[in-house]
């Protein structure tokens, strides 16, 4: 995982950020209207930067993008109206594997580099993936903290219930980076699959403090607490997106892409507790 | 041939077993009831009227229907096969029958993307020829959901077509009924019950599909979200939706199962 | 010529059959023979419901199974009807559609094969419970559909395991006539399996009597009554039979003991008479009976209007008797109790062994 | 009472079936031959070796028995009870029992939480009285295996029941036999092929349990990680490893049910 | 008093029962009657294994079922034995096991349960096929084991439906007396249903007859074999019967025509005589017979050593006469042959209807 982690950001994420931010720009300020004029650099058809890209755009993503990909999603065919975005949520994992195998996908936004990695190792990704989200890690706790958890120490208290995700999943990755920072050995009861049944444990109150993503503390609501550690900073996990080089409808794909990354989509972003790059 | 019909013997049920039965059917009930428990039921009205629910229900229903008609059209024949053939190595082929019952289901949605996939065994030569794309469409669904369920339908109604007295075949025979129309009408009347239990299971797995369908199928609204794959993304954003859209889901099987159990008991029970 | 002819050899486990058998088309032969002599087996065979270990089996002027040939015709293509020792009926058809079964088969409409099934059902009595399934049925009624069922094909090869056996007696009578009307119009071979003499006297032109899976007898029902060849056979048409040796007038019997008989004759021979000729007395009779010996009662049993004795010789062939209840009362007749018995030679029927 | 034994009829299978047979036989096995080609079998041996892999496989393999065995001694009774039982209402009880087959597995661990957790229905009792917390223990890998394959075995075992001549149990009375006795040396031996039919669903239901297991078990290696957690935790980073451990999986189960099946069948078969 | 006393009231559909049965310690009655008669169903009833609609049986001083008082003992604590009309044997275990089975539910070890099995076996002369399974029994066989299983284990009521019915006739014979003598050594009571005149004669001391679910005749063998009292019991015991009114020694014949007997009475009358008694003749015959008439031969059937002819009397009562083969022969008998008959008065027997 780390050197995808890596490797993935750096340099692309930055100047792809510029890319958006141009976009982002007018797209908020004009409507639909001029929402094209970027992309009309990539697509030879001028006559179609009237009414905003058209046609249908699958885009693979994240379970955990559900929410903010829906909305997103939503905003983008309220600018475009002749384009329908459609979206197969699901494992990263499973989508890199649906990609492999031929999925008719445009664009395709995971939530670790590592599986993206596994698409791009194929050549089926068009250019560079973006990192166009970072999330990083936040000590859970049910509401009321009943076991007084003040900080990662706790985790290594063996008297205690503790819920980890698997080191195979991009948040358990990040989880190992950084007990390693902070020198600590956990001594978790389960290694949960994702985040979200990590989520659970807490929820119902099975277990007594986990580490998930942030955004998952604030879509977890007032049933559990989260608490900020000095050491998150060590383990901030990246989600790349990225054209899909098969992609039946190319030009729509980067549009939203585009829109992702503009000011608009990374605002609703952010407010579901992202880091945006 | 006489059988007292008011029996004078009751049930024949030992109190003995009556102990067990009544745990078993507690704890297949219990979880069931600590779930109605948690349940918003204020929401449940809600979510019913929503059309993305109805749409996945829809889809749940017409592809757990479909599959379980594959099932029973190619699972039964396979039941018969490996219930009267005598050749070497049908135990084998038995077992193997089993398997996709112990695969993980994801494990099985990727089998089948590697046989049916763009790129797969099968489905590439399917796409250069026919242009043909099953992944990520409805029959794509019926199909994972066929590839998990069959196997219950096999089994049980090899269970059935073993206990099944041979002779009643031979006296279809001598009445000239080839092996096709004795098949027909007198050997699936009489393992009726062991078909319609296996079929029930058909059902009610391919109903509560979710690894295999997710993988092989996607997850598209309306063309290859399940119920099952609403409930996961519910969940991930919503747990007590994801609850209420579970038991929307249970509901609609029990209302199915009864009525259709009803009937297929009906006239079949001896 | 048609019919059926058949040299059946079937092995199962330590029970070996071996039987030639020629049934004419329009003939009824009984099969008979002790539990286990493997009536049902050769039936089977017949039926294409068990192969052929050796030998053939041709009907009507088709092998139909010939192991040696590699010819085996299955049962649905043999065109034989089949009653089988417990019935079969299909537990999920009624009555009705059980009998209409076979003509459905036939590719015959529904309503056609109802008509003809109800037809059949009213012949053999149970008309009015056409619509029961067969678990609504009793043993007799059961059978009667079983009959009916088998029949309303006309099978080229009629095979009858029992048909009668769980009929009462009044129609059984009935039943037995009605088939046997049935048959006679009826051009196909006809094979019925009965432990019932008078079924097989009654209903067979021919009787084969099987025992320990080979022919002991064959022949028509009338020769058989007279002559039994085996104790089964004497014990079936109840007829008291000893097999001994001839000089003249007089049998040595194999057992012991001589008797006398009317007909000259030497060497191996058989001796029958019925238990009605024989006599019993408390003293040595006086009279022209040649064959006179004390004995001791064995056991007695009431019949519908005579009682059988069976006295044991002591040194004499053993006998079976058919008095009245009015001699038994007179005479003091109970098991253990010395007696006389008497008949005469000129009851006697004698022939070679 | 004769039934003919060297069959002239061959099986009585209609040719017409052949056909179906076969292709449900493709359809159930060339997912998996799909698998076998993209396995990387020179990596088998290596896996097979690995300690984690050995527990994880141990584990499984004992949880599935458990549960195999828990299932049988309440299912079996349940399925008796509901074969016979003839109270109104019995035909809801019994699809309720379909239940668990629809609820999405992860939903079902959900529920095992609500119920058993620590802050569960009955699980806080079972905390505040004992100090026993069944969830990340392996009990809880044998509850929720057992409570997602019981259905399974109740379904198959009752249809088998509903088939089987009750009058076997009227003679059975007539010897002086009670209830229960009736049970065990006439009833049981007569459904044995049904009984052996859902064993073997629920063993491999229970064996490829993935869902309930990880929600209400938890997954520690080597007290809750079986191996379909560790196939679909391998799926997230080595799809290849995950397929090899598929196949460990398999052909494990495949060795089980042959030597199983094998030795249920053989003396109960008619 | 122990034995068995009841009174059964059973609807099964459209089918009703009604019989008042009492059956002593040691005793053993025959229940017989034709096809559908209830026969089974009153039996199971006895068994537990059908309830009462309303009535009452005892068994041994303990009310067994009772639907009034709310008193129902289940079959297994009713200490009966039964030996199922489809024998009903447990397909999973031995002929042997199938035998110990009643002994283990008494709580016997395994091995003197086996070692009592093995000795009914024997008696009943199938211990060749101990450790056969039921579908590797003939029929016959298979009826034997289901006889030891039922008596193996001393019930207190024994219920026998159809016992010997598939036994071939030396068996059956042998079987039978076996069974006398097992049942005249056991203390408990014995219900028969056969429709073998021959069994419930030997084997019974009194016959129950039912028809349609009530009964219409009971009494001695004996009794039931010179004076039956329906169409049905005549034909079980081979008899003519007619139902009419006398004036001395004339009986108008209810179905038309007149009879004379020898013992003069008057008003409603069963008239009776046996077929042997009635002869066959091609011209009005001359002599002392005084029931004379011509009529035209319904059918003919052969028996063991007679032929029997029905005579429909155009306007006389039709009657059975039993002829032999020589007589048929000479006399040209034939279906649809003119014929006289004769018989005298003295043959006929004449009871009150
Ligand atoms: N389960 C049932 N439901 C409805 N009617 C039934 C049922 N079983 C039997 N009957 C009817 O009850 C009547 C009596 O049947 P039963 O079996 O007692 O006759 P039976 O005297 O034993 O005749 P058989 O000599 O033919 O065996 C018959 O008319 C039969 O059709
Ligand atoms: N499936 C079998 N396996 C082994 N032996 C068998 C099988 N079926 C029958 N037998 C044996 O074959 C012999 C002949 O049986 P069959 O049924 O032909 O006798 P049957 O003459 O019809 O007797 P019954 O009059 O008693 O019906 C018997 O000894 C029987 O035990
Ligand atoms: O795509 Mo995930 O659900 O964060 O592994
Ligand atoms: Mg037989
Ligand atoms: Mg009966």
């Amino acid at each position: 995982g780390d050197d995808g982690d890596d490797a993935g950001s750096g340099d692309d994420s930055s100047e792809n950020a510029e890319d958006a931010d141009a976009g982002a720009d007018s797209d908020a300020d004009d409507g639909a209207d001029t929402d094209t004029d970027d992309e009309a650099e990539s697509s030879e058809d001028a006559d179609e930067a009237a009414g905003g890209v058209s046609g249908d755009i699958v885009v693979f993503g994240a379970a955990s993008l559900t929410d903010t990909f829906t909305e997103l999603g939503e905003q983008f065919e309220a600018e475009n109206p002749d384009a329908t975005v459609t979206f197969n949520f699901g494992a990263s994992s499973a989508l890199a594997q649906q990609i492999i195998s031929g999925a008719p996908a445009d664009v395709f936004a995971s939530a670790s580099p590592a599986t993206m990695q596994q698409v791009t190792d194929e050549d089926l990704a068009a250019g560079e993936p973006v990192v166009f989200v970072s999330n990083r890690l936040e000590i859970v706790v049910p509401a009321g903290n009943p076991a007084g958890i003040t900080g990662l120490e706790d985790f290594t208290n063996e008297d205690l219930t503790i819920a980890l995700c698997a080191e195979e999943v991009p948040c358990g990755a990040a989880s190992v980076k950084v007990f390693e920072a902070a020198g600590l050995t956990p001594a978790p009861d389960t290694y949960e699959e994702d985040v979200r049944a990590t989520l659970t444990k807490v929820e119902l109150d099975e277990v007594d403090a986990a580490l998930v993503y942030r955004t998952d503390v604030i879509v977890a609501g007032d049933s559990v607490e989260g608490i900020d550690f000095p050491e998150s900073g060590e383990a901030v996990n990246d989600y790349p997106i990225a054209l899909l080089s098969e992609a039946p409808n190319s030009e729509a794909g980067q549009a939203f892409i585009d829109f992702v990354l503009s000011e608009a989509g990374q605002t609703v972003l952010g407010d579901a507790g992202f880091d945006l790059p | 041939m006489t059988s007292p019909e008011p029996r004078g013997r009751g049930t024949g049920i030992p109190p003995v077993l009556l102990v067990p039965a009544a745990l078993g059917l507690l704890f297949l009930i219990l979880p069931l009831v600590g779930l109605l428990l948690r349940t918003p039921w204020a929401d449940l009205g809600e979510h019913l009227g929503r059309p993305a629910v109805l749409e996945a229900l829809r889809l749940s229903l017409v592809s757990a229907v479909l599959a379980t008609g594959i099932c029973l059209v190619l699972g039964v024949p396979l039941a018969w096969v490996l219930a009267r053939a005598t050749i070497p190595g049908i135990r084998l082929v038995r077992a193997l029958l089993t398997l996709p019952l112990v695969l993980p289901p994801v494990v099985g949605g990727v089998a089948l993307l590697l046989l049916l996939g763009r790129r797969g065994l099968i489905g590439q030569h399917l796409y250069e020829w026919f242009g043909l794309s099953l992944p990520f469409t409805t029959p794509a669904v019926v199909i994972a959901e066929a590839f998990v369920a069959m196997p219950f339908l096999v089994i049980a109604v090899e269970g059935a077509l073993r206990g099944a007295d041979r002779r009643y075949e031979d006296a279809a025979a001598t009445l000239g009924a080839g092996r096709w129309l004795t098949f027909r009408r007198v050997t699936l009347p009489l393992v009726a019950p062991g078909i319609s239990a296996g079929a029930v299971l058909c059902f009610a797995r391919a109903l509560g599909e979710f690894g295999a369908t997710i993988t092989f199928a996607g997850n598209f609204p309306g063309v290859t979200r399940t119920m099952p794959l609403a409930v996961y993304l519910a969940l991930e954003t919503d747990p007590e939706a994801a609850i209420v859209l579970a038991l929307v889901l249970l509901l609609v099987s029990v209302a199915v199962l009864v009525s259709l159990r009803g009937r297929w008991i009906t006239g079949t029970s001896s | 010529m048609s019919g059926v002819q058949a040299a059946l050899t079937i092995r199962r486990g330590s029970f070996d059959l071996a039987l030639d058998l020629t049934v004419a088309p329009g003939e009824i032969v009984a099969l008979i023979g002790p539990n286990g002599a493997g009536k049902t087996t050769a039936l089977h065979a017949l039926a294409g419901l068990l192969r052929l270990s050796t030998g053939w089996i041709r009907i009507g002027d088709r092998a139909v199974d010939d192991p040696g040939a590699g010819i085996f015709v299955p049962t649905e293509r043999r065109r034989v009807g089949v009653v089988f020792q417990d019935y079969l009926l299909f537990p999920h058809l009624t009555a009705l559609d059980n009998v209409a079964f076979g003509l459905r088969t036939q590719g015959r409409s529904r309503a056609e094969s109802r008509e003809a099934a109800r037809t059949w059902l009213e012949r053999v009595g149970v008309a009015r419970h056409a619509h029961s399934r067969p678990a609504e049925l009793s043993g007799g009624q059961a059978q009667r559909v079983a009959l009916a069922r088998a029949l309303v094909t006309h099978p080229r090869l009629l095979l009858l395991d029992e048909p009668l056996a769980a009929l009462d007696a009044g129609t059984r009578m009935e039943v037995r006539s009605e088939l046997t009307r049935h048959l006679r119009d009826y051009d196909g071979a006809t094979l019925l399996v009965t432990h019932d003499p008078l079924d097989a006297m009654a209903m067979a032109s021919r009787i084969v009597v099987l025992e320990g899976g080979r022919v002991v007898q064959d022949g028509p029902p009338v020769e058989v009554a007279r002559a039994p060849r085996t104790e089964y056979v004497a014990t079936l048409v109840g007829l008291n039979l000893h097999r001994g040796r001839a000089t003249d007038t007089v049998v040595q019997v194999d057992g012991g003991g001589e008797l006398h008989v009317a007909e000259p004759t030497t060497g191996p021979v058989l001796v029958s008479f019925p238990p009605s000729a024989v006599t019993l007395h408390v003293h040595r009779p006086e009279g022209s009976a040649r064959n006179v010996w004390p004995g001791r009662i064995v056991s007695l049993e009431q019949q519908a209007h005579t009682v059988r004795v069976q006295v044991d010789g002591e040194g004499h062939p053993t006998v079976l008797s058919d008095v009245t209840a009015l001699a038994v009362a007179e005479l003091d007749l109970a098991v253990g109790a010395p007696v006389w018995v008497s008949f005469k030679a000129a009851e006697t029927h004698v022939y070679p062994a």
